[in-house]
Protein backbone atom coordinates (compact mmCIF):
# COMPACT_ATOMS: atom_id res chain seq x y z
CA UNK A 1 0.00 0.00 0.00
CA UNK A 2 1.16 3.27 -1.01
CA UNK A 3 -0.52 6.62 0.10
CA UNK A 4 0.36 10.18 0.45
CA UNK A 5 -1.89 11.98 2.90
CA UNK A 6 -2.45 15.50 4.40
CA UNK A 7 -3.14 14.26 7.76
CA UNK A 8 -1.90 12.46 11.05
CA UNK A 9 -0.07 9.21 10.01
CA UNK A 10 -1.78 6.04 12.14
CA UNK A 11 1.76 4.22 12.11
CA UNK A 12 0.02 1.48 14.60
CA UNK A 13 -2.18 0.48 12.27
CA UNK A 14 0.35 0.11 9.18
CA UNK A 15 2.59 -2.41 11.91
CA UNK A 16 -0.43 -3.99 12.24
CA UNK A 17 -1.09 -4.05 8.15
CA UNK A 18 2.27 -6.16 7.41
CA UNK A 19 1.40 -8.38 9.81
CA UNK A 20 1.78 -12.23 8.57
CA UNK A 21 1.73 -15.41 9.77
CA UNK A 22 4.56 -16.02 6.91
CA UNK A 23 6.53 -13.40 8.65
CA UNK A 24 9.26 -13.60 11.38
CA UNK A 25 10.22 -9.97 11.35
CA UNK A 26 8.02 -7.05 11.06
CA UNK A 27 9.93 -3.38 10.76
CA UNK A 28 8.44 0.14 10.97
CA UNK A 29 10.51 3.06 10.86
CA UNK A 30 9.08 6.38 11.40
CA UNK A 31 10.29 9.62 10.26
CA UNK A 32 9.87 12.68 12.84
CA UNK A 33 10.22 16.40 12.46
CA UNK A 34 13.08 17.08 14.49
CA UNK A 35 13.32 20.08 16.94
CA UNK A 36 16.81 20.96 15.93
CA UNK A 37 18.69 20.83 13.28
CA UNK A 38 22.50 22.05 14.40
CA UNK A 39 21.68 25.36 16.28
CA UNK A 40 18.73 26.15 14.73
CA UNK A 41 15.15 25.29 15.88
CA UNK A 42 12.39 24.47 13.89
CA UNK A 43 8.75 25.00 14.46
CA UNK A 44 7.16 22.73 11.62
CA UNK A 45 8.19 21.21 8.33
CA UNK A 46 6.29 21.82 5.12
CA UNK A 47 6.59 19.29 2.83
CA UNK A 48 5.34 20.28 -0.92
CA UNK A 49 4.55 17.34 -3.39
CA UNK A 50 4.41 16.78 -7.04
CA UNK A 51 1.29 14.21 -6.00
CA UNK A 52 1.05 11.91 -9.14
CA UNK A 53 4.50 11.28 -10.13
CA UNK A 54 5.59 11.25 -6.16
CA UNK A 55 2.59 8.24 -6.18
CA UNK A 56 3.97 6.53 -9.38
CA UNK A 57 7.90 6.82 -7.78
CA UNK A 58 6.24 5.20 -4.14
CA UNK A 59 4.16 2.54 -6.13
CA UNK A 60 7.96 1.75 -8.35
CA UNK A 61 10.06 1.39 -4.64
CA UNK A 62 7.37 -0.75 -3.44
CA UNK A 63 7.41 -2.94 -6.14
CA UNK A 64 10.92 -3.06 -7.06
CA UNK A 65 11.93 -3.86 -3.18
CA UNK A 66 9.33 -7.13 -3.47
CA UNK A 67 10.85 -8.16 -6.27
CA UNK A 68 14.65 -7.69 -4.34
CA UNK A 69 13.94 -9.34 -1.35
CA UNK A 70 11.15 -12.00 -0.08
CA UNK A 71 8.91 -9.54 2.00
CA UNK A 72 5.40 -10.83 3.03
CA UNK A 73 4.43 -7.04 2.84
CA UNK A 74 5.71 -3.17 2.06
CA UNK A 75 3.37 -0.21 2.97
CA UNK A 76 4.98 3.33 2.59
CA UNK A 77 3.10 6.15 3.73
CA UNK A 78 4.27 10.27 3.34
CA UNK A 79 2.54 12.72 4.72
CA UNK A 80 2.85 16.24 3.20
CA UNK A 81 1.31 20.02 4.08
CA UNK A 82 1.99 21.06 6.94
CA UNK A 83 3.85 18.93 9.77
CA UNK A 84 4.75 19.38 13.57
CA UNK A 85 7.69 19.13 15.15
CA UNK A 86 7.63 15.43 16.62
CA UNK A 87 4.67 14.46 14.00
CA UNK A 88 5.30 12.09 11.41
CA UNK A 89 6.15 12.83 7.88
CA UNK A 90 6.88 9.27 6.46
CA UNK A 91 6.38 5.81 7.52
CA UNK A 92 7.35 2.67 5.95
CA UNK A 93 6.26 -0.92 7.72
CA UNK A 94 7.92 -3.84 5.98
CA UNK A 95 7.77 -7.34 6.96
CA UNK A 96 9.53 -10.57 6.00
CA UNK A 97 10.31 -13.93 6.74
CA UNK A 98 13.65 -13.07 8.57
CA UNK A 99 14.74 -9.93 9.55
CA UNK A 100 18.28 -9.07 7.46
CA UNK A 101 15.54 -8.97 4.38
CA UNK A 102 13.40 -6.32 6.46
CA UNK A 103 16.34 -4.30 7.56
CA UNK A 104 17.65 -3.87 4.26
CA UNK A 105 14.60 -3.21 2.27
CA UNK A 106 13.29 -0.49 4.71
CA UNK A 107 16.84 1.24 3.94
CA UNK A 108 16.86 0.67 0.61
CA UNK A 109 13.29 2.25 0.29
CA UNK A 110 14.07 4.95 2.45
CA UNK A 111 17.49 5.69 1.14
CA UNK A 112 15.71 5.19 -2.46
CA UNK A 113 12.48 7.78 -1.36
CA UNK A 114 15.11 10.03 -0.45
CA UNK A 115 16.61 10.24 -3.69
CA UNK A 116 14.08 10.12 -6.46
CA UNK A 117 10.27 10.86 -5.18
CA UNK A 118 9.71 14.45 -5.78
CA UNK A 119 8.68 15.67 -1.84
CA UNK A 120 10.16 18.45 -0.68
CA UNK A 121 10.58 19.58 2.81
CA UNK A 122 10.65 23.59 3.36
CA UNK A 123 11.96 24.20 7.09
CA UNK A 124 10.21 26.47 8.79
CA UNK A 125 12.12 27.99 11.90
CA UNK A 126 11.10 29.29 15.64
CA UNK A 127 11.96 32.53 14.10
CA UNK A 128 9.64 32.89 11.22
CA UNK A 129 12.56 32.54 8.86
CA UNK A 130 11.00 29.27 5.57
CA UNK A 131 14.05 27.52 3.73
CA UNK A 132 12.96 25.53 1.31
CA UNK A 133 15.74 21.75 1.53
CA UNK A 134 17.11 21.42 -1.64
CA UNK A 135 19.97 18.87 -0.99
CA UNK A 136 23.35 20.37 -3.40
CA UNK A 137 21.45 23.65 -4.22
CA UNK A 138 22.33 26.86 -2.86
CA UNK A 139 19.79 27.55 0.34
CA UNK A 140 17.84 30.44 -0.69
CA UNK A 141 15.15 31.60 2.58
CA UNK A 142 11.80 33.85 2.20
CA UNK A 143 9.40 35.10 4.76
CA UNK B 1 4.21 24.31 -29.97
CA UNK B 2 2.82 25.44 -26.11
CA UNK B 3 4.73 23.04 -23.22
CA UNK B 4 2.98 23.19 -19.71
CA UNK B 5 5.73 23.13 -16.70
CA UNK B 6 4.23 22.33 -13.50
CA UNK B 7 6.84 24.05 -10.35
CA UNK B 8 7.16 23.24 -6.50
CA UNK B 9 8.93 23.89 -3.99
CA UNK B 10 12.04 27.46 -4.15
CA UNK B 11 10.94 27.11 -7.91
CA UNK B 12 7.76 28.10 -7.48
CA UNK B 13 8.35 30.66 -4.75
CA UNK B 14 11.06 32.44 -7.39
CA UNK B 15 8.37 32.55 -9.86
CA UNK B 16 5.33 32.98 -7.70
CA UNK B 17 3.30 30.77 -9.35
CA UNK B 18 2.72 27.10 -9.74
CA UNK B 19 3.06 27.20 -13.08
CA UNK B 20 4.03 28.39 -16.62
CA UNK B 21 3.56 28.37 -20.25
CA UNK B 22 6.42 28.03 -22.67
CA UNK B 23 6.53 29.20 -26.74
CA UNK B 24 8.61 26.74 -28.29
CA UNK B 25 9.63 25.91 -31.65
CA UNK B 26 8.59 22.57 -33.57
CA UNK B 27 9.65 19.18 -32.30
CA UNK B 28 11.47 20.41 -29.16
CA UNK B 29 13.04 18.40 -26.95
CA UNK B 30 14.02 18.50 -22.85
CA UNK B 31 17.34 20.05 -23.58
CA UNK B 32 15.11 23.03 -25.69
CA UNK B 33 12.84 23.67 -22.70
CA UNK B 34 15.79 23.99 -20.22
CA UNK B 35 17.19 26.43 -22.60
CA UNK B 36 13.58 28.41 -23.38
CA UNK B 37 13.26 28.00 -19.51
CA UNK B 38 16.45 30.50 -19.22
CA UNK B 39 15.76 32.48 -21.67
CA UNK B 40 12.05 33.16 -21.00
CA UNK B 41 12.17 33.72 -17.28
CA UNK B 42 16.14 34.18 -15.98
CA UNK B 43 14.86 34.11 -12.41
CA UNK B 44 15.19 30.53 -12.51
CA UNK B 45 18.20 30.26 -13.82
CA UNK B 46 20.31 29.49 -10.26
CA UNK B 47 17.82 26.43 -9.33
CA UNK B 48 17.76 25.16 -12.96
CA UNK B 49 21.26 24.37 -12.69
CA UNK B 50 20.13 21.67 -10.26
CA UNK B 51 16.74 20.43 -11.44
CA UNK B 52 15.63 18.01 -13.02
CA UNK B 53 12.75 17.78 -15.81
CA UNK B 54 9.86 15.52 -15.29
CA UNK B 55 8.04 14.53 -18.78
CA UNK B 56 4.63 12.74 -17.68
CA UNK B 57 5.90 12.12 -14.52
CA UNK B 58 9.07 10.24 -15.67
CA UNK B 59 12.75 11.54 -15.13
CA UNK B 60 14.02 12.55 -18.28
CA UNK B 61 17.43 13.40 -20.02
CA UNK B 62 18.10 16.13 -22.71
CA UNK B 63 17.32 14.45 -25.55
CA UNK B 64 13.49 13.09 -24.22
CA UNK B 65 11.05 14.40 -27.09
CA UNK B 66 8.46 16.36 -25.96
CA UNK B 67 4.69 15.74 -27.52
CA UNK B 68 1.66 18.25 -27.37
CA UNK B 69 -0.21 18.56 -24.47
CA UNK B 70 3.10 16.86 -22.08
CA UNK B 71 3.17 17.24 -18.04
CA UNK B 72 6.65 19.09 -17.62
CA UNK B 73 7.65 19.19 -14.23
CA UNK B 74 10.56 21.18 -13.34
CA UNK B 75 11.77 19.04 -10.14
CA UNK B 76 14.56 20.40 -7.94
CA UNK B 77 16.65 18.71 -5.44
CA UNK B 78 14.11 16.24 -3.59
CA UNK B 79 14.40 16.32 0.22
CA UNK B 80 11.09 13.96 1.31
CA UNK B 81 11.15 11.51 4.28
CA UNK C 1 12.89 0.56 29.64
CA UNK C 2 13.10 -3.46 29.56
CA UNK C 3 10.73 -5.75 30.31
CA UNK C 4 10.35 -9.54 30.13
CA UNK C 5 6.46 -10.20 30.26
CA UNK C 6 4.25 -12.76 30.08
CA UNK C 7 1.57 -11.13 28.23
CA UNK C 8 0.56 -9.23 24.94
CA UNK C 9 3.51 -6.82 23.98
CA UNK C 10 1.95 -3.75 22.79
CA UNK C 11 3.89 -2.68 20.37
CA UNK C 12 2.34 0.71 19.48
CA UNK C 13 2.67 1.89 22.85
CA UNK C 14 6.46 0.64 22.66
CA UNK C 15 6.73 3.08 19.26
CA UNK C 16 5.09 6.31 20.88
CA UNK C 17 7.53 6.13 24.18
CA UNK C 18 10.41 6.49 22.40
CA UNK C 19 9.20 9.37 20.68
CA UNK C 20 11.29 12.75 21.50
CA UNK C 21 11.49 16.03 19.84
CA UNK C 22 15.09 15.86 18.58
CA UNK C 23 14.15 12.31 17.12
CA UNK C 24 13.81 12.47 13.71
CA UNK C 25 13.97 8.81 12.98
CA UNK C 26 11.95 6.29 14.76
CA UNK C 27 12.56 2.12 14.04
CA UNK C 28 10.03 -0.45 15.51
CA UNK C 29 10.84 -4.33 15.31
CA UNK C 30 8.81 -7.33 16.34
CA UNK C 31 10.39 -10.35 16.12
CA UNK C 32 6.67 -12.83 15.42
CA UNK C 33 5.95 -16.78 15.34
CA UNK C 34 6.72 -17.64 11.80
CA UNK C 35 4.13 -20.42 10.61
CA UNK C 36 6.41 -22.38 9.11
CA UNK C 37 10.40 -23.24 9.16
CA UNK C 38 11.39 -24.81 5.77
CA UNK C 39 8.21 -27.41 5.48
CA UNK C 40 7.49 -27.95 9.61
CA UNK C 41 4.40 -25.74 10.36
CA UNK C 42 4.75 -24.47 14.04
CA UNK C 43 1.32 -24.26 16.01
CA UNK C 44 3.19 -22.18 18.28
CA UNK C 45 6.40 -21.15 20.33
CA UNK C 46 7.30 -21.78 24.29
CA UNK C 47 9.61 -19.39 25.93
CA UNK C 48 11.75 -20.52 28.87
CA UNK C 49 13.47 -17.62 30.44
CA UNK C 50 16.57 -17.10 33.11
CA UNK C 51 14.78 -13.88 34.29
CA UNK C 52 17.02 -12.61 36.43
CA UNK C 53 19.90 -12.98 34.06
CA UNK C 54 17.56 -12.07 31.06
CA UNK C 55 16.47 -8.69 32.58
CA UNK C 56 20.40 -7.76 33.45
CA UNK C 57 21.89 -8.63 30.19
CA UNK C 58 18.96 -6.54 28.35
CA UNK C 59 19.54 -3.82 30.80
CA UNK C 60 23.32 -4.18 29.62
CA UNK C 61 22.65 -4.55 25.98
CA UNK C 62 20.19 -1.26 26.19
CA UNK C 63 23.38 0.84 27.84
CA UNK C 64 25.60 -0.55 25.70
CA UNK C 65 23.54 0.64 23.05
CA UNK C 66 22.96 3.73 23.97
CA UNK C 67 26.66 4.89 24.83
CA UNK C 68 28.00 3.14 21.60
CA UNK C 69 25.21 4.89 19.32
CA UNK C 70 23.47 8.91 19.92
CA UNK C 71 20.26 7.41 20.57
CA UNK C 72 17.33 9.51 22.38
CA UNK C 73 15.66 6.00 23.76
CA UNK C 74 16.33 2.42 23.86
CA UNK C 75 13.08 0.21 24.87
CA UNK C 76 13.19 -3.80 24.70
CA UNK C 77 10.61 -6.26 25.43
CA UNK C 78 10.50 -9.94 25.45
CA UNK C 79 7.59 -11.81 26.17
CA UNK C 80 8.13 -15.62 27.22
CA UNK C 81 5.56 -18.90 28.16
CA UNK C 82 3.25 -19.81 25.47
CA UNK C 83 3.39 -17.04 22.29
CA UNK C 84 0.74 -18.27 19.15
CA UNK C 85 1.44 -17.74 15.47
CA UNK C 86 1.41 -14.13 14.19
CA UNK C 87 1.75 -12.95 18.08
CA UNK C 88 4.88 -11.08 19.27
CA UNK C 89 7.70 -12.34 21.17
CA UNK C 90 10.06 -9.47 21.18
CA UNK C 91 9.95 -5.57 20.26
CA UNK C 92 12.40 -3.07 20.20
CA UNK C 93 11.96 0.78 19.37
CA UNK C 94 14.80 2.53 19.47
CA UNK C 95 15.21 6.68 18.40
CA UNK C 96 17.86 8.55 17.43
CA UNK C 97 18.21 12.56 15.16
CA UNK C 98 19.20 10.52 11.94
CA UNK C 99 18.04 7.27 10.75
CA UNK C 100 21.33 5.31 10.18
CA UNK C 101 22.04 5.01 13.65
CA UNK C 102 18.73 4.12 14.19
CA UNK C 103 19.03 1.10 12.02
CA UNK C 104 22.25 -0.01 12.93
CA UNK C 105 21.44 -0.02 16.70
CA UNK C 106 18.12 -1.75 16.41
CA UNK C 107 20.25 -4.52 14.54
CA UNK C 108 23.37 -4.65 16.89
CA UNK C 109 20.69 -5.16 19.52
CA UNK C 110 18.64 -7.75 18.13
CA UNK C 111 21.53 -9.88 17.51
CA UNK C 112 23.60 -9.38 20.19
CA UNK C 113 20.39 -9.99 22.22
CA UNK C 114 19.99 -13.07 20.41
CA UNK C 115 23.64 -14.12 21.14
CA UNK C 116 23.91 -13.62 25.05
CA UNK C 117 20.28 -13.28 26.26
CA UNK C 118 19.41 -16.33 28.36
CA UNK C 119 16.00 -16.86 26.82
CA UNK C 120 14.94 -20.15 24.74
CA UNK C 121 12.60 -20.86 22.56
CA UNK C 122 10.66 -24.59 22.37
CA UNK C 123 8.54 -24.72 18.79
CA UNK C 124 5.44 -26.68 19.09
CA UNK C 125 4.38 -28.22 15.37
CA UNK C 126 1.06 -28.50 14.24
CA UNK C 127 1.84 -32.82 14.59
CA UNK C 128 2.20 -32.02 18.57
CA UNK C 129 6.07 -32.17 18.55
CA UNK C 130 8.32 -30.43 20.72
CA UNK C 131 11.68 -29.14 20.34
CA UNK C 132 13.63 -27.05 22.08
CA UNK C 133 15.84 -24.41 19.71
CA UNK C 134 19.57 -24.75 20.89
CA UNK C 135 21.84 -23.20 18.34
CA UNK C 136 25.15 -25.17 17.56
CA UNK C 137 23.62 -28.03 19.86
CA UNK C 138 21.86 -31.59 18.23
CA UNK C 139 18.20 -31.08 18.46
CA UNK C 140 16.48 -33.18 20.82
CA UNK C 141 12.42 -33.86 20.70
CA UNK C 142 9.82 -34.44 23.34
CA UNK C 143 6.35 -35.32 23.41
CA UNK D 1 30.18 -27.70 49.73
CA UNK D 2 26.70 -27.63 48.32
CA UNK D 3 26.29 -26.17 44.79
CA UNK D 4 22.70 -25.21 43.74
CA UNK D 5 22.50 -25.48 39.81
CA UNK D 6 19.39 -23.59 38.29
CA UNK D 7 17.95 -25.67 34.67
CA UNK D 8 16.03 -24.49 31.70
CA UNK D 9 14.97 -25.75 28.44
CA UNK D 10 16.26 -28.76 27.08
CA UNK D 11 18.37 -29.26 30.40
CA UNK D 12 15.64 -29.37 32.33
CA UNK D 13 13.95 -31.85 30.08
CA UNK D 14 16.77 -33.82 30.55
CA UNK D 15 16.77 -34.15 34.11
CA UNK D 16 12.86 -33.14 35.26
CA UNK D 17 13.73 -31.01 37.07
CA UNK D 18 14.31 -27.25 37.31
CA UNK D 19 17.11 -26.91 39.66
CA UNK D 20 19.93 -30.03 41.20
CA UNK D 21 22.33 -30.11 43.94
CA UNK D 22 26.03 -30.50 43.76
CA UNK D 23 28.07 -32.04 46.10
CA UNK D 24 31.57 -30.49 45.64
CA UNK D 25 35.19 -30.19 47.16
CA UNK D 26 36.55 -27.09 48.96
CA UNK D 27 36.85 -24.08 47.09
CA UNK D 28 35.95 -25.42 43.70
CA UNK D 29 35.70 -23.79 40.65
CA UNK D 30 33.13 -23.73 37.46
CA UNK D 31 35.39 -26.26 35.53
CA UNK D 32 35.21 -28.24 38.89
CA UNK D 33 31.27 -28.00 38.84
CA UNK D 34 31.14 -29.06 35.10
CA UNK D 35 32.93 -32.10 35.69
CA UNK D 36 30.55 -32.95 38.78
CA UNK D 37 27.68 -32.07 36.75
CA UNK D 38 28.73 -35.23 34.17
CA UNK D 39 30.20 -37.10 36.91
CA UNK D 40 26.78 -37.07 38.85
CA UNK D 41 24.59 -36.70 35.89
CA UNK D 42 25.55 -38.40 32.69
CA UNK D 43 22.45 -37.89 30.98
CA UNK D 44 23.33 -33.96 31.05
CA UNK D 45 26.54 -34.86 28.87
CA UNK D 46 25.65 -34.17 25.31
CA UNK D 47 23.93 -30.74 26.07
CA UNK D 48 26.94 -29.50 28.37
CA UNK D 49 29.42 -29.88 25.45
CA UNK D 50 27.42 -26.60 24.14
CA UNK D 51 26.34 -25.05 27.54
CA UNK D 52 27.73 -22.13 29.15
CA UNK D 53 27.83 -21.68 33.06
CA UNK D 54 26.89 -18.61 34.70
CA UNK D 55 27.80 -17.34 38.08
CA UNK D 56 25.28 -14.95 39.61
CA UNK D 57 23.70 -14.54 36.43
CA UNK D 58 27.55 -13.71 34.63
CA UNK D 59 28.66 -15.58 32.33
CA UNK D 60 31.71 -17.03 33.99
CA UNK D 61 35.11 -19.25 32.69
CA UNK D 62 36.43 -22.58 33.69
CA UNK D 63 38.76 -20.39 36.44
CA UNK D 64 36.08 -18.84 37.82
CA UNK D 65 35.77 -19.58 41.16
CA UNK D 66 32.56 -20.56 42.99
CA UNK D 67 31.24 -18.74 46.63
CA UNK D 68 29.21 -20.31 49.12
CA UNK D 69 25.56 -19.60 48.28
CA UNK D 70 26.05 -18.57 44.94
CA UNK D 71 23.75 -19.15 42.24
CA UNK D 72 24.86 -20.95 39.21
CA UNK D 73 22.96 -21.53 35.77
CA UNK D 74 23.19 -23.92 33.26
CA UNK D 75 23.02 -21.94 30.35
CA UNK D 76 22.29 -24.00 27.04
CA UNK D 77 22.60 -21.92 23.79
CA UNK D 78 20.42 -19.48 24.03
CA UNK D 79 17.09 -18.75 21.33
CA UNK D 80 15.34 -15.75 22.05
CA UNK D 81 14.19 -12.96 20.02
Amino acid sequence: MIEIIESKIDSAALLAAVNDPDAGANLLFVGTTRRLTGQQETSQLNYDCYREMAAKKLAEIRAQAMERWPLKAVHIVHRVGDVPVGAASLAVAVSSPHRAEAFQAAQWIIDTLKEIVPIWKQEVFSDGKKVWVHPGASPSSSQ
Amino acid sequence: MKVNVVLFAQARDVLGADQLQLEMGDRPTVGDLKRALVEQHPELQEILGHCSIAVDQEYSIDETPLRNGCEVGLIPPVSGG
